[in-house]
């Protein structure tokens, strides 16, 4: 099958499973709850005419199958309604326009750190196979994948920002500088296309305490999927022949072998990075990142439906499609891989 | 007497696995000459593989360590050498050739690569020089359109294709010993018997001496000068190809001989058999490791290993059969 | 009544490709094309050809296995090509098939008194003494009645093939297909195995498929030989004749091929094939060997040999055959 | 009334500073004729202005802000005002009585079912608004509505209020942030304008232009906002050059900010002052008569509490004074009945609800609980709330030592799935808290004594008695009858026992000791940034 | 002759007689056990697991206070005599809460592994037994699933159920499950392949028998060491809800609850968030290096 066909295949097959992901979210926002209660305030809540009201203007006494209807058509016109009271009721669309670019940035430096540091540490442990390196990177990423990440946030900030003072203690940039021009919302890169360092070295270091705590588990998860490969690949005919060629190890380990060892773990890196950006729930809420995550938690204590499925929506199709790059990447990292 | 190209001496290779030590290799003892095939036979797990492998130092460690021996190749002990040497031997003064052609190219590069990249690496040659001697190689191993094999990655290929650009690839340095470990198991026998046509022809025409491995006694008949029969990490006897099939003389060798239905002969008779099974190398049979299933098998042959006894003409059999006294 | 055992007609498998944009058949391997052929009662008929050339899907889709697209297989003068699922229930337990590899044949978390057990109780035969008959079943095939509470991976590999067989003798079946039981095994513990098919035979009075690719050992089992090109028969006689005097193209390179254990047989001239066995994808056009055929015409590439006998039981496939 | 205008106090800065407030959340937009809600407030009553506003912490003092005096008919249903001159809003603009006239149509006309207009009642004070309300809301309904001039341009600096029904207090619902002006320019020329009964997308929700005496600048949302002084405001400018506000949810950062001088002040809640209570950076600034009243509902609609013995028991059962020492550190006074002090309508004299088990323990009993009949009382509070979550481990706790079969399960609900639940009848009891939103005893006395309305519908409480005096308390001739009528329904409250009133609680405001000029608002709308410096 | 050989078998006492008949298990058995313990990760694992189960079961002898005690007027003490970590911002005693924790935790992830290890099971077998249209369609409501970051879909569902650690159970249950289908589906598919699966319908095995005899045990393994494995991400699952206060109720020794309890109280009491945080830990390692160690002892590759 030719690439354009495979991508043309995956993408028809993203629709049942976009259409489930739409489904799935519309009827859990659904039960969360009175849908009106999401414009109620404490204080209007006691005022049942008012939720009549509210009901009759947002279509919600309609049935609910006509209500998802309604919902599928809006959202082929990438509508995903409004937010409730919580927001002021603004399109979704607008409200995570405006926060994904900060978890967006959290997750890829986040991605970033998970590379450099998991993709070496699983090969030196695979290299030097139940040596104390090994050891320890096996214990580490045992302890990375065991460690409740919102505590780790809470433990940081506690020793390396209050108490050592190293890192600043929350926001992206403090108020006093002006953030770099808008061109992806993403504070370091703008700083950087803008040429600003002074302010990329600030926003990184705002960036570096929650994109860590948000990349650890994925870093984890990473260094064993590289080190378990690479074992895999070691053992492989193609390297002893390698070998058998006079090839320095050095060679056989960083052409050979990484080359093929690199298959698996893209994979992996592809749902870490959806790991990556549901991890940010955490995370910001922690270190007070105004991002999507936050913004979902914030949405979820309003039941504020619309902003929930939105979230959930984004997320979704974002690891969806991450996972169809990915695989398009093996291709071009596996020459064998048939699309199938 | 032929010069001898690379003598094996007390060879002893052992495994330290969960499961206990595997003695794989317990002292082998093998010269090959320049020039000759010399094919080592044996059954599944009898340390063929090891021994070629112990000869170009490609056990890994762990599991595996090269615990006793020499191996003497232009004068140096091999197994002295320091791992850099080392290098420049393997893929050039020796080369091998593996039982899985599919398994043994890097499924990532193009076959072109990894044949330009060992001869950029012994004879410091630019990549396009290189690429070009690989099709060169290639057309040696008369593979039709080698250009195009050349960019090729394996999975495009046959099997039979792939065998022969593992083969172009061990010649391309003009090793001295090529080192084939069962280059046709995987193969189809009428592929097989190209490959082996092939190797035959080659052998003429580059002078090189081959170390072929097997557990077919048909291609050892075909192909080699001398065959070494291996059972459970010894070499239990060696001698040129007819004097193996006409006299054998280890009972191991004459029983495996027999197991084979023949082709000439009619069906008529019952095939002898070789009772049990290959024993397990963590813990072999004390004494000579074959005399569980030796009908022959004396008290002594429980307790010592036996030594190695020169029947005449190169003839070496290790079996105390022969030892002094027991001589028929 | 005739005295064959099984007759195959006509037998078809192809097994489909999925691809494109909707994951539809895109193409078929066409991995047995039209087999025919008969076993009479008590004799072993072997089955041999290259890699890939269908031995295995033929003995799978004689049993059933396999469902076949098309073609008769009449078992005992019944087609059991039209049996539904409880009738086939009912005549399994008369055929039975022993693999090429024992690793993969034997449950790794049955003991082996469950795995020789398990034919009977599906089948509801396991009375009181079935430990008994596992016994004696299990010294039929050369082990020990104790080792029945071991569990496969305590076995060697020929050991392990002994115990397949056990199972497969565990019904007392009528009819063997036995795919390639040896080709995993030591030359040594093949000549076991092979002696004790021998026996085993003449005790149980058994019909026996055997699929190889060793022609050595073909030879030596088997009463008559099939020859497989891509998912075709090119040639079936008595072994000897087969042997002896090989008709088809295919057959004479093949048996020049074989090497023989035995320096002192310098062969006149062996006969090379050139090039690697077609795909059963797009398998060739007309004979499907004329791509690697010595002797090929200009009909090959048109017409399909037809197969037929030409004489003394000896069918061959090729064009050849009308010129004589 | 003779009102007098404010008189803020500003002396010449040296040099531009910048105060930095801290919040726990974004407000949910920048409309005040939208958002019902303290956060919103807290911002744009710094860049917006109401008419009305109150002299120091006395909110029985209404003095003028862009209003310089009013008066009203005999029978308080016409009122008019007259406004302040020279003032312009940021866009340039001049404030006029067509400014005020746009903002209280605008209100009426948004509809807006959540917002204060509706929720609050402002628009039902309206000649008219009512009947607007219950239609259909089409352009004739529209029409008719603007028919009434219920707000009425008298000439450039005169606005007459028309009234539905006669309210004495209506200057002080003119003190409501909700009602404070907004630029009819600014947002009529801008993309979005306002349009009737589409309150989705004004053009306010994301920008401000008012007449206060700060300018809106930036809002980066769930970070931070930035204001600038308005240096032509029609008063003395402000002190302050720059106001940063930012929303730090977490309290601890909160604290470090002051440490390091980077925040100025934040609204606190009191469970926070443990963090705040030995840091020298701030000042705690904690008062204990506000306008607020916390307290639990509990449903009579269905067994248990239809029993009257049964909610007695259980107003008994709340330990009061551990309450407030324990989860409002001491602070937070007993309330006399649920008018607050500060307000008319409140007295002293109306007793205090108290603890007592051994008395609740006897009513239960009486009423038919013994352990052999376990019985399962649920009681929920809004999520996060610390306060009512120990409020209900501890009543929880008292009741089960009874050992009278009763659990007290505890639910710790989102405020949607309270109210769904809530409607539903299947809480019992439920925590609630009313915040005033205009300082009068009617605004206290309405949503929980009158049947059918507010708290008294949520617990299903009747009380034809009091709902006549209340419908009195509006005709009564003066202040006095009217405080003797609300004394009177507040009993009648005790008496049926409908909630457990349990704390006016404090309110808390964290300032840096640098902070000067600091004043409270007394209606806890937020901070007021314009008389504040460092 | 025959008939001796029985007799002879028989005599022999009830205990040999199974010795004899198990013998292969039970060597199978030491063997696992030896290449277990020549790990000492493994074995520091196994004694963590092993450590917080003796906690949960004798928790009420180990706690020095009862389950729901507290003591207002004690609200974020530091360490001292009578409280050893201190007490949270009720006035409970935190060391007491972590003990009974532990009892949430066990029970958390047992009822949460066992629950979607039975339903993996059972869809992963038939979709990939019966392949076709059956297979089809499972697998793309397991597509639908794992279209989910499974924190966010879980977040989701308890926001739809309600918050409360029965709930959590449940999301996590649901959110869990594919994984499970699809890792039996995957090992289904290649035993399927072998030819024992073969064997047993060539003797007339029923679809039932194959599957749950041959099918699910050889599926097995890598289930239980992906679901020891996933204790460890259940529990954190649930703890991270807890502790946006989705999970356990006021007052309960939630571990995930009580870190944010003390959240707000960071700076002043930091033993309040950080004992609970350490548990977490403690117990995801133990069982994270347990099932580490078991699948390298299933890792035929160990095996040898
Ligand atoms: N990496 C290893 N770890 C442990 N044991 C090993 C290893 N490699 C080889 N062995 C053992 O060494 C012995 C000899 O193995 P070797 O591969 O040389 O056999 P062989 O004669 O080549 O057999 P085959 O015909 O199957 O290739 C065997 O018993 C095998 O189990
Ligand atoms: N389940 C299957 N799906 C698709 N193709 C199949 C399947 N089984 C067999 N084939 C194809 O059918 C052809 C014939 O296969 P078969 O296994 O019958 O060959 P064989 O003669 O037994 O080969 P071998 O000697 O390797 O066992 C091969 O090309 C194979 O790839
Ligand atoms: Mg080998
Ligand atoms: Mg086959």
């Amino acid at each position: 099958m030719k690439l354009r066909d495979y991508v043309i295949r995956r993408l028809l097959l993203l629709i049942p499973v976009l259409i489930g992901i739409s489904f799935i979210t519309f009827f859990l926002s659904h039960m969360i709850g009175d849908p009106a209660a999401a414009w109620l305030s404490e204080k209007t809540a006691g005022q049942p005419e008012l939720v009549e009201k509210i009901r009759a203007a947002h279509h919600l006494d309609d049935p609910l199958v006509i209500q998802y209807y309604y919902y599928l058509v809006d959202l082929s016109k990438l509508d995903l309604g409004r937010t409730g009271r919580n927001e002021g009721g603004r399109p979704v669309v607008q409200a995570l326009m405006d926060y994904f670019p900060a978890t967006l940035e959290l997750a890829i430096i986040g991605m970033i750190l998970c590379l450099l540091i998991g993709i070496p540490a699983g090969i030196l442990s695979a290299i030097y196979k139940d040596k104390w390196v090994d050891h320890i990177v096996r214990l580490g990423a045992l302890v990375g994948v065991s460690m409740p990440v919102f505590w780790l946030g809470l433990i940081v900030k506690y020793w390396l920002s209050y108490k050592f003072g190293w890192f600043p203690l929350d926001g992206r940039l403090p108020y006093s500088i002006t953030p770099p021009p808008d061109v992806t919302g993403m504070y370091t890169f703008d700083a950087l296309i803008a040429g600003q360092w002074d302010t990329f070295f600030i926003a990184v270091r705002h960036a570096i305490l929650p994109s860590f705590c948000l990349a650890l588990i994925s870093m984890a998860i990473i260094t064993r999927m590289m080190r378990s490969s690479m074992l895999e690949t070691m053992t492989q005919d193609y390297i002893r022949t390698a070998r058998a060629k006079g090839l320095s190890e050095r060679i056989v380990i960083l052409k050979h072998a990484l080359r093929n060892a690199l298959t698996p773990t893209t994979t992996v890196a592809g749902i870490a990075f959806g790991g990556l950006l549901s991890g940010a729930v955490m995370t910001e809420t922690i270190f007070s990142w105004p991002g999507i995550g936050r913004f979902s938690v914030k949405a979820i204590g309003a039941t504020d439906f619309a902003s929930i499925m939105g979230f959930a929506m984004l997320i979704a199709i974002i690891y969806v499609f991450a996972n169809l790059i990915v695989d398009i990447l093996y291709v071009y990292l596996d020459p064998r891989v048939k699309y199938g | 007497m032929p010069d001898v190209l690379i003598s094996v001496k007390n060879l002893k290779t052992n495994f330290y696995t969960y499961a206990g030590v595997v003695k794989a290799l317990d002292g082998i003892n093998l010269d090959i000459y320049k020039g000759e095939t010399i094919g080592l036979v044996g059954e599944t797990g009898c340390g063929k593989s090891v021994t070629a492998l112990s000869i170009i130092r490609l056990i890994q460690w762990p599991p595996g360590k090269i615990d006793e021996g020499t191996i003497t190749f232009e004068g140096r002990d091999l197994l002295k050498l320091p791992e850099s040497e080392m290098r420049k031997i393997r893929g050039n003064k020796i080369s091998m050739i593996f039982q899985e052609p599919m398994n043994s190219f890097n499924p990532v590069f193009t076959i072109g690569d990894q044949i330009a990249e060992v001869i950029m690496l012994h004879q410091k040659k630019t990549k396009k020089e290189a690429l070009a001697q690989a099709i060169e190689m290639l057309k040696f191993t008369s593979i039709p359109a080698p250009e195009r094999v050349a960019k090729s990655y394996p999975h495009e290929l046959s099997g039979g294709m792939l065998q022969r650009a593992m083969i172009s690839m061990a010649l391309a340095c003009q090793p001295e010993l090529l080192i084939a470990d069962e280059p046709t198991t995987a193969l189809d026998v009428t592929i097989e018997a190209q490959i082996l046509e092939l190797m035959k022809g080659l052998k003429t025409k580059m002078g090189a001496s081959i170390l072929l491995i097997t557990h077919d006694l048909g291609i050892i008949a075909e192909m080699c000068d001398r065959v070494g029969v291996m059972y459970a990490g010894n070499i239990v006897e060696l001698a040129d190809v007819s004097t193996i099939f006409k006299n054998p003389s280890h009972p191991y060798t004459s029983g495996l001989i027999c197991a084979i239905p023949s082709l000439a002969t009619k069906q008529a008779c019952r095939l002898d058999t070789i009772p049990g099974n290959v024993p397990n190398l963590i813990r072999p049979p004390e004494g000579c490791r074959f005399h569980p299933r030796c009908s022959k098998a004396m008290d002594r042959c429980k307790k010592e290993k036996p030594g190695v006894y020169d029947l005449g003409n190169g003839h070496l059999v290790s079996c105390f059969l022969y030892a002094e006294g027991q001589k028929q | 009544m005739t005295e064959n055992l099984i007759e195959v007609n006509d037998l078809k498998k192809y097994f489909p490709i999925k691809g494109g944009i909707f994951s539809r058949t895109v193409e078929q391997v066409k991995a047995v094309d039209g087999v025919s052929l008969s076993i009479k009662k008590g004799e072993t008929l072997g089955l041999v050809g290259e890699s890939g050339c269908g031995k295995t899907t033929v003995g799978r889709s004689i049993l059933r296995l396999i469902e076949p697209d098309s073609g008769e297989i009449i078992f005992e003068d019944k087609d059991i090509m039209k049996y539904g699922r409880s009738e086939l229930r009912h005549i399994r337990p008369n055929m039975q098939i022993v693999f090429q590899d024992p690793n993969s044949s034997l449950d790794p978390r049955m003991s082996v008194k469950d795995i020789i057990g398990e034919p009977m109780v599906v089948n509801k035969k396991n009375g009181a003494d079935m430990e008994d008959k596992i016994g004696k079943l299990l010294k039929a095939v050369g082990l020990n009645p104790v080792d029945m509470y071991r569990y496969p991976h305590e076995f060697s590999g020929g050991q392990r093939q002994r115990i397949c067989i056990a199972r497969a003798l565990a019904l007392n079946p009528k009819f063997i297909v036995l795919d390639e039981p040896t080709s995993a095994l030591d030359v040594s513990v093949q000549s076991q195995i092979l002696n004790m098919l021998e026996d085993l035979q003449k005790e149980f009075g058994l019909t026996y498929l055997f699929i190889s690719h060793n022609l050595i050992v073909v030879k030596y089992l088997s009463d008559r030989v099939a020859v497989m090109y891509l998912g075709k028969v090119v040639e079936l006689a008595k072994t000897e004749a087969l042997f002896d005097s090989p008709m088809h193209p295919y057959t004479q390179a093949l048996l020049s091929a074989i090497a023989v254990p035995d320096p002192a047989v310098k062969r006149s001239q062996r006969i090379i094939l050139e090039g690697d066995v077609p795909t059963p994808i797009n398998p060739p056009k007309g004979c499907r060997f004329h791509t690697r055929c010595r002797y090929k015409m200009d009909i090959c590439d048109k017409v399909e040999p037809e197969f037929k006998d030409i004489g003394g039981e000896h069918f061959v496939a090729c064009h050849l055959m009308d010129k004589r | 009334t003779s009102p007098t205008t404010v008189t803020p106090t500003p002396t010449t800065t040296t040099k531009d500073f910048t105060l930095v407030e801290m919040t726990t959340s974004d407000p949910p937009s920048l409309d005040p004729g939208l958002e019902y809600d303290t956060a919103c407030y807290s911002v744009t009553q710094n860049v917006y202005e109401t008419l009305v506003w109150y002299q120091g912490e006395d909110v029985s003092k209404p003095i003028g802000l862009l209003a310089t005096d009013w008066s009203s008919n005999d029978n308080y249903t016409v009122w008019t005002f007259h406004l302040r001159k020279n003032v312009t809003f940021h866009d340039g603009t001049a404030f006029n009585a067509s400014a005020v006239k746009y903002t209280f149509d605008r209100g009426v006309l948004m509809n807006y079912p959540d917002g204060p207009w509706v929720g609050a009642g402002i628009s039902s004070f309206l000649k008219g608004g009512d009947e607007w309300m219950a239609s259909n809301n089409t352009e004739a309904d529209v029409q008719a509505y603007l028919a009434n001039e219920a707000v009425k341009v008298i000439d450039e600096y005169t606005v007459q209020f028309t009234l539905s029904k006669s309210y004495p207090d209506w200057m002080h619902v003119l003190a409501f942030p909700a009602t404070a002006i907004v630029s009819p320019t600014f947002e009529k020329t801008s993309s979005m304008p306002y349009t009737p009964n589409n309150y989705t997308d004004t053009y306010l929700k994301e920008h401000m232009c008012g007449t206060g005496p700060f300018k809106f600048i930036s809002w980066t949302h769930e970070d931070n906002m930035v204001f600038e002084r308005n240096n032509n405001y029609w008063n003395t400018p402000a002190k302050a050059a720059k106001v940063v506000v930012r929303t730090v949810p977490d309290v601890n950062n909160r604290l470090l900010a002051f440490e390091k001088g980077e925040c100025d002040f934040s609204q606190e809640n009191i469970r926070n002052l443990p963090v705040f209570k030995n840091s020298t950076a701030v000042v705690n600034d904690i008062r204990n008569d506000t306008l607020l009243i916390s307290f639990i509902g509990m449903y009579e609609g269905k067994a248990p509490f239809d029993n009257p013995k049964v909610r007695q028991a259980f107003v008994e059962s709340f330990d009061y004074v551990t309450y407030r020492d324990q989860v409002g550190y001491g602070y937070g006074s007993f309330p006399h009945g649920v008018v607050p002090k500060g307000l008319a309508g409140y007295n002293a004299n109306i007793p205090t609800s108290t603890f007592n088990p051994e008395h609740a323990k006897q009513l239960l009993k009486e009423a038919g609980f013994s352990k052999d009949k376990p019985v399962t009382i649920t009681i929920a509070y809004n999520q996060g709330n610390t306060g009512r979550q120990t409020g209900s481990l501890m009543l929880k706790d008292t009741v089960e030592k009874y050992d009278l079969g009763i659990t007290l399960e505890i639910q710790e609900l989102t405020w949607a799935t309270l109210l769904d639940k809530e409607k539903k009848g299947e809480l019992d009891m439920f925590f609630l808290g009313w915040q005033a939103d205009f300082p009068t005893a009617d605004n206290f006395l309405g949503p929980f004594a009158v049947s059918n309305v507010y708290f008294a519908r949520q617990v299903a409480y009747k009380n034809a008695t009091i709902d006549s005096l209340y419908d009195q308390y509006f005709t009564a001739a003066n202040q006095d009858e009217r405080n003797n009528i609300a004394t009177q329904i507040q009993l009648g409250l005790l008496n049926d026992n409908p909630y457990i009133v349990y704390l006016q609680p404090a309110s808390y405001y964290a300032l840096s000791k640098d902070l000067k000029g600091y004043q409270w608002n007394v209606m806890l709308s937020g901070f007021n940034w314009y008389p504040m410096y460092k | 002759m025959a008939n001796d050989a029985i007799t002879i078998q028989k005599k022999k006492s009830f205990i040999d007689d199974w010795k004899e008949k198990n013998d292969s298990k039970i060597k199978d058995w030491k063997h696992s056990i030896s290449l277990f313990t020549k790990s000492p990760l493994a074995m520091i694992g196994l004694f963590i697991v092993i450590f917080f189960m003796l906690v949960a079961i004798f928790a009420p002898y180990l706690a020095p206070y009862s389950n729901n005690w507290r003591d207002l007027s004690l609200q974020s003490q530091a360490p001292s005599s009578t409280h050893i970590l201190g007490t949270e911002i009720y006035g409970g005693d935190i060391f007491s809460m972590i003990i009974w924790g532990s009892r949430v935790s066990l029970v958390t992830a047992f009822a949460v592994v066992l629950s979607i290890v039975i339903f993996g099971t059972i869809v992963g077998a038939f979709a990939g037994y019966f392949g076709g249209i059956i297979d089809e369609a499972l697998m793309r409501v397991t597509d639908i699933f794992l279209a989910f970051p499974s924190l966010v879909l879980s977040m989701v569902i308890v926001a739809a159920l309600g918050s409360g650690l029965q709930n959590v159970m449940i999301s996590i249950a649901i959110v869990s499950w594919p994984t499970y289908a699809r890792l039996i589906r995957g090992q289904v598919l290649s035993i399927k392949e072998r030819n024992y699966i073969e064997a047993a319908r060539a003797v007339g095995s029923s679809d039932w028998r194959i599957i749950s005899k041959h099918l699910i045990p050889n599926s097995l393994a890598p289930t239980i060491v992906q679901a020891t494995m996933d204790v460890g991400s259940i529990i954190i699952t649930s703890a991270a809800l807890s502790f946006i206060g989705m999970g356990a109720g006021p007052g309960e020794a939630e571990w995930g609850r009580m870190i944010n309890d003390g959240q707000a109280m960071l700076l002043n009491a930091p033993w309040i968030s950080t004992f609970p945080g350490l548990a977490i830990l403690l117990f995801c390692l133990g069982f994270n290096l347990l099932g580490d160690g078991l699948r390298d002892i299933m890792d035929p590759r160990m095996r040898r």
